[in-house]
């Protein structure tokens, strides 16, 4: 992996701008921070406490070719230090997507990447060729955590075929920068992420949540109505930021990672380990302000240490004497 | 009684809090200083409060606002799980943030002369500062307040300051009839023949209070829980199904109109009070 | 799976004698409350504050054939609600623990169940074969979480092929009830336990640690020496219950649950999902009675529910109208 | 001084605060309410205190105890991250729990008889009680202590009541001599003539008061700092590399033998006060 070593400016010590523009491979993006995908509703909800035009992107919820319903509630459960949930993908479906959510986002000032979901490979494609259609549109994320139709069920995130498959089809299909959403919940997830680059994906998006449970011990029933869940929150950043790490030092593409930040310390974690970009989930729950609060302390923390360039943090982890790989 | 377009603007507030008291065993009253809130709060609408920092619960909590004085305002609380035993422990002085004011109030049509509120144990929370601001507006208005047991009947001397009429049941009998709330409901509907109805409490209370109301062809407002993440409208976690489509209960809602709403099976939605 | 309904007894209201002996395979526990390896030493660390006759049995450290050093330090770093170890399955090898460790734990009376370590199939045949040969050890756990030398480095308990490998050689080793710990790091952990089952293992335990990472955003290091590192804790128990549940419903043998354990709810939680037993780690860090406090709470959570035997909660959930598998 | 093998037996101990004051900014002195500890508790002994409950962060804190008052035990703490953030605002009355005592403790051999303590930052927690019973044996004690500024000199008057000399040290030159307490321990080692010498600060400090120790052919006790998750020896959290092996600082030390221990490099061991 690249290090890179901050640059330490001669005049140390004068109050100096921080250059927070960030390039994740086509997209060049005013600041590293963006939304993460479901947890921050098309940006409008969020817009009495977040300056949008101050964030790198908003990343949509999954937009899929017809309305899904999502799944029966209850649909969360707080766990420690985290939060499972099982919102099952609801949304209007891509033409409704389009006229209300992506309508408003175009009046604002920030890059719109519309996070692309789909039961079947042909689903995925047909969003993403009518979402190509939208020059609002920056960027498609595919969530590749569906439930996968084609395969029966199980996620088109957890094997190096169905994943390739259908980002060879969503390729073929957009000229839009192209970023693969990684799910966790695989044995090896720089294998994915290899294979995604392979099939032309400009970047990869990591992690997605990890499938966990939570019992009620009164009724003796699942919290969640769909038995399991997607665990989000501090509690898994560890196991983000090991795989932003395992990903970023075996890929050529940028990464933008996610998985737990709640602070700028946090996101300055995943930088280090190698991610270009980082998401904002369920921090967003927890202060709503917090993506400008971890833009502000990104800010600070690079000027503190006079590095020039938030860019600069990226990958510059220092490899441990011991450490391997 | 109308939404004030400028009162739904929601953000965050630094509140400080003035006094922390237990009711009963179990139910607590915090009274926060909370100026902005307390000017645009209306009847109905919640605050979404982060308890703890540094807390391995990290989620908000949404809380009703039961009653406004002044600067002042304040929260009646269940102690159930991890967050509201830790409220339960806030000293006076203790600064939290709330969203807020969120939600849709009951917002009680301004035609409206007679209203009826039927509350079950919590669900008298945010019926509180309907009872005061539909008297004050000179609407008549009569309660049917239930609880387990007498001491756990939230809002009484409210309720009995301002209501026409309150009719007072507890399960076992130790305050007014012995019983469900429920049960009173139909002979205030013939008695009082109220222009509205306004509910709140366990789903399954409100549900037979929704059916008694349409029954009578009432109209009925119901205030419904679900388990909120964000408080915003952003995260789907607090979906109710209604007529036209699944709504969210944190700006759709909490208060539905009660013909709106489809019921679901208890057994999927009610992940409360089964204990 | 097999829902077992609690049996209400006739004379509720009485005060009842909960039997909480529990079934695990060939292995008859008094309590279905055991140690996590590496987690009690020996168990005689924890003397002072358990009383080890009332454990349904002490789960050693892991033992390999040579002793081993461990990773260099930090080996640990906390994160929220959990913690990251990276000890390296530190050892005297097994020749000394049978000498120091295994024979103060002779002198106990509890079952011993000793964890199994190896870089390669022939070193876990070694030692399996030489703990065989002591009357003392009641069963062996075999923690496939080893880097796996023979395979070049991959734990064996990641890839079906090496983990039933070293479970038949294992197997064919001994005549000790054979439990195999299973890693969380995987698609699919139920697909290893059928494989498990298949090469006979007479139950498996899970989970180990999830891997994870932790950066020092002051010196841009890792916080473990050796960078990454196993995360246990409350933070994984949603993980770890949803991967018994998965298992518990998919292989005919008894589980043994574990991760994130720290109050007699959560071994609920575990038992309900389908674990036989349950396995207390990090908890005891937190508090050094953890599993004396956790047993009493299971005796009381069963005799205020009318459940006469413990053995009763295992996967006796209820499952969600809506859930699905 | 010689260790007592009952005293050695660890156990759980609810405290109550009694008291807990800053010292100055980022550094805090809380009293605890122990009798068991403070009756058993030698210097150079730790407990491990659970800071927090339904916190996100929940490992115990080892923390030295810096003096006993009867049934009262003092530790000395600098505010470093969410742990002792939390303990410093821990107000008098609350409970919290710890095992202890734990760990070897100086155990300095009973024919001494003049001691050179040398300490540096916080280092001068542990050296408060050995002070204190050195002194009331007959034997002479000289104290170096060191620290970044004068108010952060822990234990100042501790030790200049009970001490023969105490040469003070500060970074910034604002008390004492200037510059870094390791300067001054050769001339103390010719001046004093001590019979042993017992150290406890930065590693790397720590490390050069050995060498120079071992240098002057005087034994040196040396007390580390490693993170610990258990303290009691199971986890394997916290090794020392020892001429004999590798040592567990939470049983087998944290004091140990300076010529004992295997100085690792800096590199990998100096987890601590790099930022
Ligand atoms: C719009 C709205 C207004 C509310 N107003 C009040 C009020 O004025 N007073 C009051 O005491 N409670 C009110 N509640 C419920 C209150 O939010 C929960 O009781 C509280 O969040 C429980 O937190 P906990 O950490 O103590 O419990 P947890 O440990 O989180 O859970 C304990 C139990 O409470 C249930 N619960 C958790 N969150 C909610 C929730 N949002 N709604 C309902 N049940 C929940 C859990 O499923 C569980 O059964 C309101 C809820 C909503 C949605
Ligand atoms: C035997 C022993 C005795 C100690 N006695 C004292 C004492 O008397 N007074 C005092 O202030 N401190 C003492 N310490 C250090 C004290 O335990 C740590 O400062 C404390 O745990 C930090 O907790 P935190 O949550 O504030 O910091 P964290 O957020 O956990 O970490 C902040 C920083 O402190 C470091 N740190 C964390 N734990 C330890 C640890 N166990 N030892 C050293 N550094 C650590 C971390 O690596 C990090 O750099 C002692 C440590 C040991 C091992
Ligand atoms: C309520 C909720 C809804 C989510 N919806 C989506 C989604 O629609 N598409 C997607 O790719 N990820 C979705 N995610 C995953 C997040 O985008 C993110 O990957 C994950 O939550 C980890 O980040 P965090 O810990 O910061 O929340 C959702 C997460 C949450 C909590
Ligand atoms: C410090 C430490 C050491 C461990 N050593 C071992 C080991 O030697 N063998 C093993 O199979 N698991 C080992 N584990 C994993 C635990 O046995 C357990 O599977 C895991 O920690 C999850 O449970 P917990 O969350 O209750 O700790 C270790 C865990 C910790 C925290
Ligand atoms: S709580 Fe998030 S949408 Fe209602
Ligand atoms: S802290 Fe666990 S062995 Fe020392």
């Amino acid at each position: 992996m690249g290090v890179r070593r901050c640059i330490v400016l001669a005049w140390t010590g004068v109050s100096m701008d921080v250059d927070m523009t960030v390039e994740v491979g086509p997209l060049t993006l005013r600041s590293p921070v963006v939304t993460a995908s479901g947890t921050f509703g098309s940006g409008r909800e969020y817009a009495d406490f977040v300056d949008l035009t101050r964030l790198g992107a908003v990343v949509t919820k999954g937009v899929s070719w017809d309305a899904w319903p999502g799944n029966p509630g209850p649909r969360i459960a707080e766990t420690a230090s985290g939060m499972l949930n099982s919102i099952g993908l609801q949304n209007p479906g891509v033409e409704a997507f389009i006229e209300s959510d992506l309508a408003w986002l175009a009046t604002q000032d920030v890059p719109v990447i519309v996070n692309v979901a789909g039961h079947t490979v042909a689903e995925y494609v047909a969003v993403a060729e009518r979402l190509s259609a939208e020059s609002s549109v920056a960027a498609l994320e595919l969530n590749i955590s569906c439930p996968n139709v084609d395969e029966g069920g199980l996620a088109f995130g957890t094997t190096c075929k169905a994943a390739a498959e259908v980002t060879r089809a969503v390729r073929a299909a957009t000229g839009l920068p192209l970023i693969v959403k990684l799910s966790p919940n695989v044995t090896d997830v720089s294998e994915i992420a290899r294979a995604m680059e392979a099939e032309g994906a400009d970047a990869v998006s990591l992690i997605n949540t990890l499938l966990g449970m939570s019992i009620d011990t009164v009724t003796w029933r699942p919290r969640l109505a769909r038995t399991v869940g997607g665990l989000s929150g501090p509690a898994i950043k560890p196991v983000a930021l090991r795989m932003v790490w395992q990903v970023a030092s075996r890929v050529g593409i940028p990464v933008i990672g996610m998985g737990g930040i709640m602070s700028a310390e946090d996101a300055v974690e995943f930088m280090l380990a190698g991610a270009c970009a980082v998401a904002v989930g369920t921090a967003n729950f927890v202060d709503p302000a917090a993506t400008m609060k971890i833009t502000d302390g990104l800010e600070s923390y690079c000027r503190q240490r006079d590095i020039p360039r938030v860019a600069d943090l990226t990958g510059a982890i220092v490899a441990q004497r011991t450490g391997e790989r | 009684m109308t939404p004030d377009p400028q009162a739904a603007r929601t953000s965050l507030e630094r509140m400080r809090v003035v006094k922390n008291v237990q009711l009963t065993e179990g139910v607590g009253l915090v009274v926060f200083d909370a100026p902005r809130i307390a000017r645009q709060v209306r009847p109905g609408q919640f605050i979404h409060l982060r308890i703890a920092r540094d807390a391995a619960f990290i989620l908000r909590r949404p809380f009703s606002v039961h009653r406004v004085r002044g600067d002042l305002i304040e929260i009646v609380y269940q102690v159930l799980g991890v967050g509201t035993r830790a409220l339960s422990l806030a000293a006076p002085g203790e600064v939290m943030d709330a969203i807020g004011p969120l939600g849709t109030g009951w917002d009680v049509p301004d035609d409206v002369t007679h209203a009826l509120l039927v509350a079950g144990g919590l669900g008298a929370a945010p019926l509180g500062m309907l009872a005061e601001e539909l008297s004050a507006h000179g609407v008549a208005v009569s309660v049917a307040l239930g609880a387990p047991t007498g001491e756990r009947l939230v809002g009484r001397e409210l309720f009995e300051s301002v209501a026409r009429r309150v009719v007072l049941c507890t399960d076992d009998g130790t305050v007014g009839r012995a019983g469900f709330v429920t049960a009173v409901v139909d002979a205030l509907l013939v008695a009082d023949r109220p222009d509205i109805v306004c509910a709140c409490g366990p789903e399954a209370m409100a549900r037979t209070v929704c059916e008694k109301a349409s029954a009578a062809g009432v109209p009925c407002r119901v205030s419904l829980e679900r388990l909120m993440a964000c408080g915003v409208g952003a995260c789907l976690s607090c979906v109710v199904s209604t007529r036209t489509g699944q709504k969210r209960a944190c700006i759709d809602g909490p208060v539905f109109w009660a013909d709106d709403v489809v019921w679901e099976s208890v057994d999927a939605s009610c992940w409360r009070g089964q204990g």
